[in-house]
């Protein structure tokens, strides 16, 4: 009983990475169709920023006197200013890789394509500059860990679930009830007449990426708060995984991308908890083949109805 | 026996019934129109006619053989060809390959005689050769064979449907709302086409079109539908006349 | 005559390359990277007919190539060679000459079957959906393997090597080179026999409107089996082939990140363009190789006009940054790729009189 | 003047559609382009809407003007939202994977009065009251003909006093054809100006004030609906025998 | 000509970046040495080095490739590295089947060098270091059950867990291991096999993974309510262990090929020098190349003579590296057995509260 419980837990901070990191993948592909490949690698830019702006406030780089500011007082800074940082990087992305592809008529697979490409110069540019070494997240909070007979908790697990909840909550809300998340449902199936309305594109695309990156940004703080261990390729794996899962839950729904990702979670740390771990892979991808085989298009996804 | 026999079709869309106990029987080598208020369930019809959608209720029989659970290219292998309310080309393939392509059902050879190029696969390949090009040369197109079809005008693309689906060699031709978006010169053409088709390969036409001209013109019998049920048939006169086709769907022309 | 051409520049040039190797004017390691050359061929075209003819986006094409790499591996180490695991060779490792083409066909074979787990949803699913089945289809391939200890598992799987010398044991050639040069020209002829019959089509036709080619009598379901099969069925072959050349496979190498590889190379070349594929996976294997030279050009150059610190080197890992940046600033001048969906042929129309391919 | 065309030259790419066409609306007008497939209606209204290229085409020289201002420079987004210009476009180009409400709401994204989108809104649904029974259909399960009033209406609520209509009556049925034409009559009583592209030129050319005949990127012919109408050659080649 | 090339087959991106710059950081320092002398004497001949690195990315695949190029474009005359056993395997057998010496400094996995004549190796190997971790962890923790986890795709990390358990459950009793736990190379939760672990309750934990790893699962183990030992094996020996892992490992011990802390002699020379140059304590890695080089240096210098052709002289340096049978290195005394492996000792240190790793125990072979 303990085991199962300790195990949810275990499954719920996992899962929330791969949440916030797919309701990533799910904003900007629900706009303008796009897989962002890219996005894991913004996540681990995210991470690399957060690791920047601490070690800043913490006074690293002379950027203030050491000690000056209490640990928290540090984070609270850092998550802004993280997300913003984050948010520049993906809107820079769109401003010089993306948009003068779309601009020029270019098929969708090879916009696709170039956010691969962007993600390889994320991680590959962060290697050749930064060097190989890992990075060492700092210590921000004492960590609290709270044991309850055989069940162990940290107060930053219960911080994450908490923050994946929350990203989801606030993204929901301004995909379906306002107009701003309506015109951006409205690009993804005609692009072309979105202006007609009035509406801005490419600033609609710019917030897009503003939020989908600011929220990657905060999933990679969070997970360097997690997994202080910092290298490159951080992203690769989590981001091609999150973005399964976004897909089983139904591309383009912020809801199917936030139960994705803890679906994913609970399958890949329930398969571990059981079998040999080397069988996760095999297993979590069987069952979500099987999801896909009994719902084509994901749990929220709605089919394109063909009117012919 | 009809060549056609549609008896107590019902197709729902979750709780909105798009067609409703409708049942009609076309005769093999008439020319029939469908006609009736936006959204009566026309289109629906013809889609039930080509296998896209599974009926809830209901039986289409075609040619004597009922073709409920056929998939829509085995239903067209049975003689059952159609165009699409927007048109629906493939743009990116010249026209002689669209016509090429649609006679798959009766290519008759397998992915093997397409690797070894066996007498079969040219034997084959010269058919559907001869067809396309016969086609092309009977509907006036065959200036345009290399041409992709995105890059023709409006009318023109009309008329490259058309022969494609006329390259199935049907017995029975759906055409819905082929005069949509002609200017009034083309829709001349158009009835022209339609009644030369109609003559000259001997086949059914059941059409859909909103523009009275065509259809009155062409149709020898109409059948008008609202909320997927028949309200009217009969002659164009007879419809032309009846009041609640006129309260319906006509309605008067004063602007 | 005129023709023929083509055909006769192929064969010379195909004869030319195993002479060469053979009296060792070409050293291993160019004769390596021709070999990859090939392999890139067969794996961008084959995935070609997926991606860029019937417009699917399959990003697991590794998958394939890993089943035919460990199948057609397996059945070779088996055969002919000593070895820890699997004892004896139950065949005399002569043999191997001969049976060497049918063990590889077996790879792609099982590859083809394989395929059949990506073929057969595609039947309900399309587009980004299918996408992802391809994606987990190749992480399943892979943990697959990798669960599979006495294929050595994780930590991959030797000895094709020796299968390798058994064959030059008998006859003293190039074998790989030349098993090699047959494979991609097969690989490219089969596809090119496949889209340019009326049959083929079919599949552009379920790329350009699904719902108009299963109308149209076009039985797509058939039609994306054949499709699949064959795409991974070569990818299957090529596999194979990269096994025997390397003589050293591991489940990892065969990850996401080769099915990428096989994507860049299939849209840089132009989607359903075969030409293209050919041609971006030639340049795209040049790329690669070239940058290992120039980097360390680059270096002492900047360097030596002083813009570097001296603290800091180009190295390496430089290379896989110029590439998907080469790429990225070719896909903006070029946003359909290198030849878009035309063939050379079509580019170049005075080419045609060369050939006749079909 | 509320808005004049002259001289306009556009290219998609390296094709010229357009070469050289001026024409004029005044307030209050209904003004109408005629012509055949593919002669360049469609892209000049895309033009004076300024939609960016690929749908639309680069202006090559000439001149858009509104109120005498030159509105070349303009995003297409301001053009509806400061100079209360609407689009019915060729194609309906529907949000099909919003609701109808949805659509509508939609069109109102930069209207700034509350009061006015909900008056607008009443009328469009007394205008087409399939889409209030539809309202929360997910519209392109709509049937063509319901999309095309999705469409008209999605136009009527962005609060625009000109409205430029692509070949609204494709796909609908005569009655509501006829319905439509009416109301937009009715609109323009009320002070809407209306530019109209139509296929059904015999309809268009009694409907409207005035009329352009273009062929093939050029206008050839100008002159009052009734004048059109009566126009030997334009009898011929653009309303059928 | 009258340099001399040597290739290096190392890790300087991947998964374990620091290994490779350390390898390449100790055969600078020992070029230097020997270039600034006017270079290597040989048959009276004084020749220039000339090292050529290549990353291998940390992959095996690409090691066999770099083993490839090294060999067939920059014909060097041996190559030094891969330094970890995934690599080391299959790059061993590419060299073997191309007739190149090869030396690895670090791999400690016996297939490494198994009936591979060309292929040496400058470390001890895994049946030897499995034991020296199970009596340690039995002696120092009084354990009497133990659970492992291990990253299954790396090759060292499965053979040494794996061996690791044999030994123990011998010694021990059969179940005695009470979890035996893997995951991949690039997995960064652990906790669902932590839970297992746990959930055992061991007397303590091994952990014979990439000094990386090692950083993030103890801390989740601690995150996870653990508070006993762990013990580590040579993998762990990184100059980065620390900076990663930071307070989360001070105290834990792990087996490993030298200890610097405490050093002597030639050793403590090495240290002092490398880290004036480098800025950091020189970690088995980098202690281990400038061994492995030097052997190969040694190995030319017996050959006797430079021989025009490469493919002679790759010969006389085999020849000449397994004949040596005695080789006094910084990372202590070695002698080869015929496999080509060294017979030497391993030591056992502490990582203390400034994250030095202590000295604490030498274990020889009988
Ligand atoms: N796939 C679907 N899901 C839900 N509703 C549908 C679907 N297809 C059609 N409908 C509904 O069924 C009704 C009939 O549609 P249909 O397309 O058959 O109309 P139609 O008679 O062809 O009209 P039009 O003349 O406007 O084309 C419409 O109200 C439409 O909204
Ligand atoms: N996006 C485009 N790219 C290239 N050429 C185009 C594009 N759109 C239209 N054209 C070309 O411009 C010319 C004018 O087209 P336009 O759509 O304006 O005609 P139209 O008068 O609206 O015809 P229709 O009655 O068919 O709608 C045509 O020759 C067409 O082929
Ligand atoms: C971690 C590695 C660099 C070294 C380890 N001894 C091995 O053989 O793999
Ligand atoms: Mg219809
Ligand atoms: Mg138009």
């Amino acid at each position: 009983m303990e085991f199962l419980i300790q195990n949810i837990f275990n499954a719920l901070q996992w899962g929330s990475f791969y949440a916030l990191i797919a309701l990533g993948y799910t904003l900007v592909y629900g706009v303008l169709l796009l897989i962002n490949f890219a996005h894991g690698d913004i996540f681990m830019v995210g991470a690399y920023i957060a690791f920047f702006v601490t070690a800043f406030l913490l006074g690293d780089f002379g950027g203030m006197a050491s000690g000056a500011l209490p640990g928290w007082a540090i984070l609270a800074l850092a998550v802004p200013l993280t997300m913003a940082l984050t948010s520049c990087v993906g809107v820079t992305l769109e401003r010089i890789a993306y948009r003068p592809l779309r601009r020029k008529g270019a098929h969708r697979l090879y916009v696709v394509i170039t956010a691969l490409m962007c993600g390889l110069v994320l991680e590959n540019g962060n290697l050749a500059l930064l060097g190989a070494s890992r990075k060492k997240f700092p210590e921000l909070v004492d960590k609290a860990i709270w044991t309850f007979g055989e069940v162990s908790v940290t107060n930053l697990k219960v911080a994450v679930i908490v923050a994946a909840v929350a990203v989801f909550l606030i993204l929901q809300t301004i995909v379906t009830r306002t107009k701003i998340g309506m015109a951006m449902r409205g690009i993804s199936y005609d692009k072309f007449a979105i202006p007609l309305m009035g509406i801005p594109v490419d600033s609609i695309i710019v917030f897009t990426f503003v939020l989908g990156s600011g929220f990657a940004g905060l999933a990679g703080l969070l997970f360097a708060m997690s997994y202080p261990i910092l290298e490159p390729y951080m992203g690769a794996l989590i981001g091609w995984k999150a973005f399964i899962a976004a897909v089983v839950g139904g591309i383009g729904d912020i809801r199917g991308a936030f139960l994705g990702g803890f679906l994913l979670g609970f399958i890949e740390i329930g398969v571990a908890a059981v079998f040999p771990s080397t069988l996760r892979d095999l297993l979590a991808f069987s069952i979500l083949l099987v999801i896909l085989w009994w719902k084509p298009t994901g749990l929220f996804g709605v089919a394109k109805t063909t009117k012919i | 026996m009809a060549l056609l026999e549609i008896s107590n079709l019902t197709q729902k869309f979750g709780g909105l019934q798009a067609v409703s106990d409708f049942n009609v029987s076309i005769e093999e080598g008439s020319l029939v129109g469908l006609i009736g208020p936006n959204g009566a369930g026309k289109t629906t019809i013809f889609n039930l006619t080509s296998g896209f959608y599974q009926p809830t209720e209901g039986h289409i029989v075609f040619n004597g053989r009922d073709t409920r659970g056929l998939r829509p290219h085995q239903i067209t292998g049975l003689g059952i060809a159609r165009t699409f309310q927007n048109i629906r080309l493939w743009h990116d393939m010249s026209v002689l390959d669209n016509i090429r392509v649609s006679q798959h059902y009766r290519m008759g050879y397998n992915v093997w005689d397409a690797f070894l190029r066996t007498r079969r696969y040219v034997e084959a390949e010269r058919g559907i050769d001869s067809i396309a090009w016969d086609l092309l040369d009977a509907m006036d197109l065959r200036d345009y064979a290399n041409e992709l079809p995105k890059n023709l005008p409006y009318g023109l693309q009309r008329r490259v449907e058309i022969a494609r689906a006329m390259s199935i060699r049907p017995k029975l031709l759906l055409l819905d709302e082929p005069a949509a978006g002609l200017n009034s010169a083309d829709v001349e053409d158009l009835i022209r086409l339609v009644g030369w088709i109609h003559r000259e390969f001997n086949i059914t036409i059941w059409m859909i079109e909103h523009q009275m001209k065509v259809v009155m013109s062409l149709c020898s019998e109409i059948k008008v539908i609202d909320f997927g049920a028949t309200i009217a048939e009969g002659t164009p006169d007879h419809i032309q006349s009846d009041p609640t086709v006129i309260k319906a769907y006509l309605g008067d022309e004063n602007i | 005559m005129q023709k023929y051409t083509f055909n006769a520049v192929l064969a010379m040039g195909a004869i030319v390359i195993v002479a060469l190797s053979y009296y060792e004017v070409l050293d291993l390691y160019v004769q390596t990277v021709l070999m990859l050359m090939g392999i890139n061929i067969i794996l961008s075209a084959s995935l070609n007919l997926v991606n860029g003819y019937m417009g699917e986006f399959s990003c697991g094409h590794a998958g394939f190539m890993c089943v035919g790499a460990y199948v057609s591996s397996l059945v070779t180490v088996i055969l002919f060679t000593k070895d820890k695991v699997f004892g004896a060779p139950v065949l005399d490792p002569e043999l191997a000459v001969w049976f060497f083409p049918v063990a590889i066909g077996i790879g792609a074979a099982v590859a083809a079957l394989t395929g059949l787990i990506v073929a057969l949803p595609s039947f309900k699913t399309r587009g980004d959906y299918l996408a992802i089945i391809t994606i987990a289809a190749n992480y399943m391939v892979i943990s697959a393997i990798e669960n599979m200890d006495f294929i050595g598992g994780p930590r991959g799987f030797q000895g094709m090597k020796r299968v390798v010398n058994s064959m030059t044991d008998v006859i003293d050639i190039p074998w790989m080179m030349i098993w090699i040069i047959v494979g991609t020209v097969f690989s490219v002829w089969l596809l090119r026999r496949f889209v340019s019959s009326t049959y083929g089509k079919g599949i552009i036709a379920i790329c350009q409107d699904e719902v108009a080619a299963e109308i149209m009598s076009v039985d797509t379901n058939r039609m994306k089996l054949a499709a699949f099969m064959l795409s991974s069925g070569l990818a299957g072959l090529a596999g194979g082939l990269f096994a025997h050349v390397y003589g050293y496979i591991n489940p990892q190498s065969f990850n996401i990140l080769k099915s990428t590889e096989c994507l860049v190379m299939v849209y840089l070349g132009g989607m359903g363009s075969l030409s293209g594929s050919v041609l971006s996976a030639v340049l795209f294997t040049l790329l690669i190789e070239a940058l290992r030279f120039f980097i360390p050009e680059l270096n002492a150059m900047m360097h030596g006009i002083g813009i570097l610190p001296d603290s800091y080197e180009i190295g390496q890992v430089w290379k896989w940054v110029i590439i998907p940046m080469v790429l990225i600033l070719l896909m903006q001048f070029r946003p359909e790729g290198i030849l878009g969906n035309k063939e050379l042929a079509d580019v170049f129309p005075r080419l045609r009189k060369f050939y006749s391919f079909k | 003047m509320l808005l004049s065309v002259k001289d306009l030259y556009v290219k998609y790419g390296n094709i010229e559609a357009l070469h050289g066409i001026s024409f004029h609306v005044d307030e209050g007008e209904i003004v109408t382009l005629i012509g055949s497939n593919g002669a360049g209606k469609s892209t000049t209204l895309h033009s004076i809407m300024r939609l960016p290229p690929p749908e639309a085409p680069r202006v090559t020289s000439g001149d858009i003007a509104f109120r005498g201002e030159s509105i070349l420079g303009m995003a297409p987004h301001t053009v509806v939202s400061t100079l209360h210009m609407a689009l019915v476009p060729e194609g309906r180009h529907i949000f099909g994977n919003l609701t109808v409400m949805e659509n509508l709401t939609l069109a109102t994204y930069a209207r700034k009065d509350a009061h006015g989108a909900q008056r607008d809104l009443e009328r469009v649904f007394e205008l087409f009251p399939r889409l209030a029974e539809r309202r929360r259909q997910r519209s392109e399960s709509l049937s063509g003909g319901e999309q095309q009033m999705l469409a008209v209406g999605r136009a009527l609520m962005s609060g625009c006093n000109f409205i430029l209509l692509d070949e609204p009556s494709m796909g609908l049925a005569p009655l509501l054809m006829y319905d439509m034409f009416r109301t937009l009559k009715r609109l323009n009583q009320d002070g809407m100006t209306i530019l109209l592209v139509e296929q059904n030129a015999r309809l268009a050319l009694q409907f409207a004030h005035r009329g352009y005949v273009i062929d093939t990127g050029e206008i050839v012919a100008e002159g009052t609906g009734l004048e059109l109408l009566d126009n030997p050659e334009v009898k011929k080649a653009y309303l059928g025998g | 000509g009258d340099t001399l090339k040597i290739g290096f087959n190392i890790p300087l991106t991947g998964d374990i970046p620091k290994v490779g710059e350390s390898s390449r950081n100790a055969a600078e320092m020992l070029k230097e040495d020997i270039n600034s002398a006017g270079g290597l004497e040989v048959g009276g001949k004084k020749y220039k080095l000339e090292f050529i690195y290549e990353d291998n990315e940390s992959k095996a695949e690409s090691a066999v490739n770099v083993a490839l190029k090294l060999i067939e474009r920059d014909e060097v005359l041996a190559i030094v590295g891969p330094n970890s056993s995934k690599q080391a395997v299959p790059a061993g057998g590419t060299c073997d089947d191309n007739r190149t010496p090869m030396i690895s400094p670090w791999s400690t996995n016996p297939d490494t060098t198994y009936e591979r004549p060309w292929v040496f190796r400058a470390a001890f190997l895994d049946p030897f270091q499995g034991p020296v971790a199970v009596n340690f962890a039995a002696k120092q923790f009084g354990a009497k059950t133990a659970a492992v986890i291990f990253d299954i795709s790396n090759d060292y990390s499965k053979g040494l867990a794996e061996i690791f358990r044999d030994v123990w459950e011998k010694k021990m009793g059969a179940g005695t291991v009470v979890a035996f736990e893997s995951h991949g190379t690039k997995d960064q939760d652990f906790s669902a096999q932590l839970t297992k672990m746990l959930a055992a309750k061991p007397d303590f934990i091994f952990i014979p993974d990439n000094y990386n790893q090692v950083a993030l699962i103890i801390k989740q183990a601690h995150d996870l309510g653990w508070t006993g030992p762990f013990m580590g094996s040579d993998a762990w020996g990184s100059a980065e262990l620390i900076d990663l892992c930071g307070k989360d490992c001070v105290g834990q011990y792990f087996s490993t090929h030298y200890a610097a802390a405490g050093a002597k002699g030639a050793t403590k020379e090495f240290i002092d020098r490398f880290a004036a140059k480098y800025g950091y304590i020189p970690d088995d890695v980098a202690a281990l190349t400038w061994d492995s080089t030097r052997l190969v240096l040694q190995g030319i210098q017996e050959a006797g003579e430079v021989k025009s052709s490469v493919t002679k002289m790759r010969k006389a340096i085999r020849d000449a590296l397994a004949s040596i049978t005695q080789f006094d290195g910084i990372t202590g005394s070695m002698k080869f057995d015929e496999q080509g492996d060294p017979i030497k000792c391993a030591v056992v240190v502490r990582i203390n509260e400034n994250g030095e790793f202590v000295f604490t125990e030498q274990v020889c072979p009988e």
